[in-house]
């Protein structure tokens, strides 16, 4: 039996860890359903669950590209919160009074302005860990006490709402989401690309005479991608929106919402914010001379180096790329509250690091997968939620988390070590 | 030979690690399709005289001349971009990473679209590997895993794959058996042939007399000589590497026992 | 039908949420409610969560203490979305169709700076403030500032130091509170302090120097700190019965869960926020206790005798003996 | 100028870099002198931070090794929070049902148990680093976790005082402090005894026929240790005991104070504690073959553990001894502060770390010393205090602690670098 | 010499690396006094097979005998306490100490109260480097700071020291100059002469045949054949590590090319 499996694995190419860390994730969300009488496994909870995990998989994304380049960053959460400030101070304090209040623009000029600071941000505390040595532990430390420090000063700790209603459908919530219709047509448009891609690799290979994988390998696994994709879809348009947030909807429109109207939320934009974010990193470490860079700097710098790679310009670069995700998550975050607080992202530092590690990113430098990053966090959040859920105290949540954490390391560990890689 | 300019001019080279002075005024040369032997003992300053010239370190004085151009080799991508290439002692290759990825690190190929073409750099490495080590299997397998002497093929492979003008070889066969070895001199011959200038460092002096067409000896960070290799018997440069002696065929540099000493 | 109240702590880290929930437990029990409830840790975006996972898990009315007030909005939508009814507790939620159910911070803050001024009417006076990071730390400091602000600008009292309190933890009160101690040669003859943890650090602080026994004041009835006041070594811990709190809560719960109005509750009036909302809301009376009146918490059954009496000599405290 | 100084330090064989930091020190001491108008350089203030240093310093010289060996111990602070609550607990909640109220058992009995805690939860953290092969990071992560969720749970969140009376000597303040008399004569022996090693240690090199400095050299290192041993004392001695406290101490004898008698604080017991800790430390540190075996695995794990070291093991060692420190700081933060709360040390660890970093311990493994991260610990906390003192605000100070940090360990990166070290 | 009971004998060593053979069923064995080459391709598996015996890897099967008497080599530890001493290819040096602390790492010479006595070892450092590399200097500072044949001496006089009967030599003189190289060529007689047994892998055919008594050939991490060297050319050696083809004088192993193929 296992051993048809992992024949069947081997020749659909599957990355068997992948598939074990989906197993993980589906066991934990069986259980947690087991636990709260079928109320985790419903489409509200999972739209709810796909809406929490968007700003720290942001986040964990970059994380991966942090770690896989040895060094770590630990003022993330400080960043997101001190960005957040500035963003939510800037659209509802100076911009409105620049502009007027709603204007159209306000919501571009602090997203643009928020990516700016954060890969600013990014890019100094790389230039301090690439071309002065300091170590990233102790720069993102510092960051850490800095970002958080200046956080408050922006408002002097005084929380900012509410936020530019443009700005907010971001963060997801009832009207920040596609709808059935758009809904349906991205997972259209996304399968096809994945397939068109799939086989566009397959062509390749073989024209540079290398041995494919059976044809039949191929179609299983482009099934698969469609499979999952409308799955998801589906899922996300089969919770429809509140009637009385729906009926909400119509008036802002000046309209009445026709008598037994159901909408269905579909897909939030924070998610498919990350699904762009997930595309584009994916694209970047596999297919793009930076990702290239880092993954090689990772397995061993001075190689990098003696290579040719300018390896403290690549620093800078990974640091500003990790403080822009930081702002795309800290507009996430923010719009999904509404509202900017001076401890916004407080300990995400940690989340996004275990999310990553949890993704099979190792500490030592050189392996990390962007998917398994954002698998990480999404295991991460429904440990959160489903706890939460079932009611479990929070101190014994915080020890959970912790343990859980410690043995998912372990068995990627146990794992690696079993497969020799 | 003589009167064409040298490929590589190295006047005067000084380097020191916090008060160690590692290379101290050291003057070689190199012309087209010649081969340098570099010798010396443990520690004599070999390695770290190249580097410099490599990029990998940064010297504290002195100058390289390219062609007879001056030039300024801060980092080794300026290096690089002289067509110096090197091979070094420790092989400096990323782990992690595939035979292909370390062989094209720093210069992918790329597809139309500006992306990386996995494909055909191992395709390419397919064609280089069976030429250098036709029992070189391990093509999707991290370098990790390979062997000592695999390691060296594909930091060889490496160097030599790029039109180099200039090659650098720091003890490129000290960890290959009989058969790679053998490759390896073939290789030097024929690169040798097409005009590259070739620094090579090996502790062989059997090997080095076989391939290179004049040496230089160091001892302690200074040059003790250098001659034609057809000037010179080996128990000379030996005497040259262990004592310090210079001979009456070598030209004398300023690490020699002077007089009678 | 079933009646299902979830409840979202800020932060159960603290002492008294323990006993919060207790009484709002008991309240529900008696109703025969369910009781659900999720705990935040101090994070603004997990009670989001939180309150959506409550909404999920079948709540039919909510009882929120909001980690920030300007923060929870979004939860205020998402329970307005499904027709539940929200009872703001203990914190301000400054949205109309949140009950708001509270002790009064900036009283609080009135509380703790009468009663340190009835101690010590002129002098020198240090402020430890709560963490920079919470709201309610400036409410408190706007209340103790409203009652000294008189004697300030009489000159009667001088304000000679003052400092935030980094995550309202006890040693560092005891860090700044040593600090300004030197800083002014031990010329301090009162301090306000937040709340009873920083009361801790400050009471620390002075008895090393031989001090202790000026007036201090803290908030929140811990049992550390009511036995300080039967020592003498703090002045008052103004006290937010929580149980009378959350009893109250579970019983607006329950009856607006059942469809009644909000201005229907008992007690309830209409109040205009600072943000000039209106809201209906009913206010509890906080009792600052001071050795005068220690016997209300005994009493009250919130502390044993002994725990409150421990190491007080006798004849000191009444109610000690 | 500089030459001859740099060159009378070499004949010295004076360690630059301890010149350096201790420079470095005087100058922040010097500035907020200055901004206090002259407060912060009495031996009042000295006294208090002497005392306020002390459960960091104890746990940064455990950090040491744990660094040195690369690792990282995250969980530092949450465990002092659950040790301080479970010896808390024990000494007001359980001892004196079974023993009586102030029983002089309680405090043995008190610290024993927290230090066993401490040492078996480091050594339990250290067997899953150690033989598991979980990073450090992660594990220590996931106990921070565990323990903060831990430390609630002893009382439920009840903050537990008041403490045993003679445990809370060992948190210094006017009674738990050595007095004029033996203040003085434990000044003369830590004299006697440095300058007795001095000489047998020089004695030991002529002896093996290695050059040795100059014997003025030698004498002028000893001048100087007794001048610093006495110095501290006369400082910590010329801090008179404010007179209340001083008649409550005489009261609680029984006694009345004579009438204008002035006691001396003299040197406080955490300071003691401090003192003996650091000078194990450095001596397994520097004369042990488990020190040795540290540093060798900071080195080159593969090749202290070809070499014949139980680097597992002493993984184990290594993590059990920062639990233990972690007790003992535990108990002088909860006898200073006359209390446990289960926040207690919340932080700690990035104090903890910073103070070994800045004393210069190597985050790449394999360097540091015992003495410079107290000297770390000590700079760390007159940042602190001082800017308590001037009355900068949280925010700010966090800002300025941030920066600093990242200074600190850019001057030593510079200094390695310059020195070829 | 053969009725003696071997000092070392190694029965069929497997070890695996996530599927790869790296050492597949060898057999070999080491009389006292006599030194063993082993000798193969790059990656045929030599190093990896002495790592078993070294306790740097645990083998997956097979048995380890020592003075006749079968023993459970788990751990470095256990090796050392066999007797068994290592020079590794990689040296395996703490880079942050210096060479006296490296050369006692695990065996520090300690005083009557427990503590390490850093000067006598120190002082012992100094007497034997004098021995196996008299320019030697560097004693106080890290090994990082000297160069590659310098921590190789370094590592040389490690496995020495102490009184080894087994010593493993994994490419000693790789990173030597002539000199050096001569004298650790010294040093192997005059172990041999006391002795001690020595496995000796190195790619330099004319040094082993000076040095060994036997050759064991090793290919795709199999036993080619076993020979004296007396009864075997180098040419024929060659053959096995290069064609696996065992030649008369040589006892084939499971590697050896069979038949005509
Ligand atoms: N990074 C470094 N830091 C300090 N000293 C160094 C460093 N690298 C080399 N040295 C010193 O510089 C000198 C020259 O070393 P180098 O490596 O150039 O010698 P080499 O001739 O290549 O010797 P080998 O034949 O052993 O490789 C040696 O004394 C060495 O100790
Ligand atoms: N840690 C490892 N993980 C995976 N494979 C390994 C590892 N070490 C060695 N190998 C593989 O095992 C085989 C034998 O390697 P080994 O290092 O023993 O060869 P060798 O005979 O010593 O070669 P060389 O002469 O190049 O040093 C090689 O194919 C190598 O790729
Ligand atoms: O009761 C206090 C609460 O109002 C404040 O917000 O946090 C600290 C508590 O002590
Ligand atoms: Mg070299
Ligand atoms: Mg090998």
């Amino acid at each position: 039996m296992r051993d048809t499996l992992s024949r069947s694995f081997r020749t659909l190419q599957i990355d068997t860890r992948l598939v074990g860390m989906i197993a993980a994730l589906l066991i934990v969300w069986i259980v947690f359903d087991l636990l709260t009488e079928g109320r985790f496994l419903t489409p509200r909870n999972l739209f709810n669950l796909s809406v929490q995990t968007a700003s720290v998989a942001v986040m964990a994304t970059g994380m991966v590209f942090i770690i896989v380049t040895r060094h770590i960053d630990l003022s993330v959460g400080a960043l997101l919160g001190f960005i957040g400030m500035t963003i939510g101070w800037l659209q509802a304090q100076v911009l409105p009074d620049l502009l007027g209040i709603g204007h159209p623009a306000i919501w571009i000029i602090t997203v643009f302005v928020g990516a700016l600071i954060g890969a600013a941000v990014g890019a100094v505390q790389g230039y301090i860990i690439g071309y002065l040595a300091v170590p990233a532990f102790i720069v993102t430390l510092g960051g850490l006490l800095v970002w958080r420090g200046a956080a408050w000063w922006v408002t002097s700790g005084q929380t900012v709402a509410p936020l530019d209603s443009t700005f907010t459908l971001l963060g997801g919530g009832a009207e920040g989401t596609l709808g059935a219709t758009w809904s349906w047509l991205l997972a259209a448009v996304c399968s096809l690309a994945a397939v068109v891609l799939l086989f566009l690799s397959r062509k390749r290979k073989s024209d540079h005479g290398f041995t494919v994988k059976p044809l039949a390998a191929d179609v299983v696994l482009a099934g698969l991608f469609v499979a999952v994709i409308f799955g998801f879809t589906a899922v996300m348009n089969a919770y429809a929106i509140p009637s009385r947030a729906a009926a909400r909807m119509f008036e802002a429109r000046g309209e009445t919402m026709p008598e037994g109207l159901v909408l269905s939320h579909g897909i939030a934009i924070p998610v498919i914010i990350v699904l762009v974010v997930a595309t584009v990193m994916t694209v970047i470490a596999k297919r793009t001379r930076f990702g290239r860079y880092v993954f090689a700097t990772g397995g061993n710098p001075d190689a990098a180096e003696l290579a040719g790679v300018n390896t403290k310009l690549l620093t800078v670069k990974v640091f500003a790329l990790m403080g822009f995700l930081t702002a795309i998550a800290a507009v996430i975050a923010s719009a999904r509250l509404r509202s900017a607080a001076n401890d916004l992202g407080t300990l995400d530092e940690l989340r996004v690091i275990a999310a990553a590690v949890i993704g099979g990113t190792a500490l030592s430098g050189g392996i990390g997968t962007i998917y398994g990053a954002i698998l990480g966090a999404v295991v991460m959040q429904s440990l959160q939620s489903g706890m939460a859920m079932v009611g479990v105290d929070a101190p014994l949540q915080s020890i959970v988390v912790g343990v859980v954490l410690v043995l998912a390391v372990l068995a990627d560990i146990v794992y690696r070590r079993r497969t020799g890689d | 030979m003589d009167t064409q300019t040298p490929l590589v001019e190295m006047q005067d080279i000084h380097i020191a690690f916090g008060g160690v002075k590692a290379v101290d005024g050291v003057d070689v040369d190199l012309y087209p399709g010649e081969v340098v032997g570099l010798l010396g003992h443990n520690g004599a300053g070999k390695s770290t005289l190249i580097k410099t010239l490599s990029g990998a370190y940064r010297r504290d004085s002195g100058s390289i001349r390219i062609n007879g151009q001056e030039v300024a080799i801060e980092n080794p991508r300026d290096a690089r971009r002289h067509n110096i290439e090197t091979i070094y002692q420790t092989l400096a290759l990323a782990d992690n990473l595939d035979a292909a990825s370390n062989i094209f690190l720093g210069r992918e190929l790329v597809s139309a679209g500006g992306f990386l073409d996995d494909d055909r750099m191992e395709a390419e490495t397919r064609k280089i590997m069976n030429r250098l080590n036709p029992n070189f299997e391990k093509f999707s397998a991290p370098v990790k895993a390979l062997s000592g002497g695999q390691r060296q093929s594909v930091a060889i492979a490496r160097a030599i794959y790029f039109d180099a003008r200039v090659l650098i070889m720091d003890e490129p066969t000290a960890a290959l058996g009989p058969q790679e070895t053998a490759q390896v001199a073939e290789l030097i011959k024929q690169l040798k042939s097409e005009g590259i200038g070739i620094f090579l460092i090996s502790h062989d002096i059997h090997d080095v007399f076989d391939l290179a067409d004049r040496v230089s000896v160091m001892k302690n960070g200074q040059l003790v000589g250098s001659a034609r290799t057809e000037d010179v018997t080996k128990d000379e440069v030996l005497g040259m590497i262990i004592l310090g002696k210079c001979p009456p065929g070598a030209t004398p540099g300023p690490g020699a026992l002077d007089g009678d000493g | 039908q079933d009646i299902t109240v979830g409840v979202s702590w800020s932060n159960f880290q603290e002492e008294r949420w323990k006993t919060d929930e207790a009484a709002i437990k008991a309240a529900l029990d008696a109703a025969g409610a369910n009781y659900i409830s999720a705990d935040a840790q101090s994070s603004s975006s997990k009670q989001l969560s939180d309150v959506e996972s409550l909404i999920a898990r079948g709540a039919t009315a909510l009882i929120i203490l909001a980690q920030d007030s300007s923060a929870i909005g979004p939860a205020i939508d998402a329970a307005d979305n499904e027709g539940i009814p929200v009872v703001g507790y203990d914190r301000l939620i400054d949205d109309a169709r949140a009950f708001y159910l509270t002790f009064d911070n900036v009283e609080v803050g009135r509380m703790q700076a009468r009663a340190v001024f009835a101690a010590q009417p002129k002098g020198n006076y240090v402020m430890i403030k709560g963490s920079p990071t919470d709201p309610n730390a400036d409410f408190l400091r706007g209340g103790q500032q409203e009652i000294l602000q008189a004697a300030v600008d009489s000159g009667d009292i001088k304000i000679v130091g003052e400092a935030y309190t980094d995550g309202w933890l006890p040693a560092n009160a005891q860090r700044n509170m040593e600090q300004l101690l030197t800083a002014n040669d031990n010329k301090v003859d009162a301090v306000v302090a937040s709340n009873d943890g920083t009361a801790g650090g400050v009471v620390a602080a002075l008895t090393a120097q031989g001090m202790e026994g000026i007036p201090v004041s803290g908030q929140d009835g811990d049992h550390a700190a009511l036995n300080r006041v039967a020592l003498g070594t703090q002045t008052v811990s103004v006290w937010k019965d929580a149980r009378d709190l959350g009893r109250v809560a579970g019983e607006v719960a329950v009856a607006m869960a059942k469809g009644a109005k909000m201005g229907d509750v008992e007690g309830s009036q209409t109040w205009t926020s600072p943000g000039g909302t209106e809201l209906t809301a009913r206010f509890l009376a906080p009792v600052p206790v001071t050795r005068a009146n220690l016997n209300a918490v005994v009493d009250a059954g919130w502390i044993k005798k002994d725990a409150l009496c421990a190491g007080v000599p006798k004849g000191a405290v009444e109610i000690c003996g």
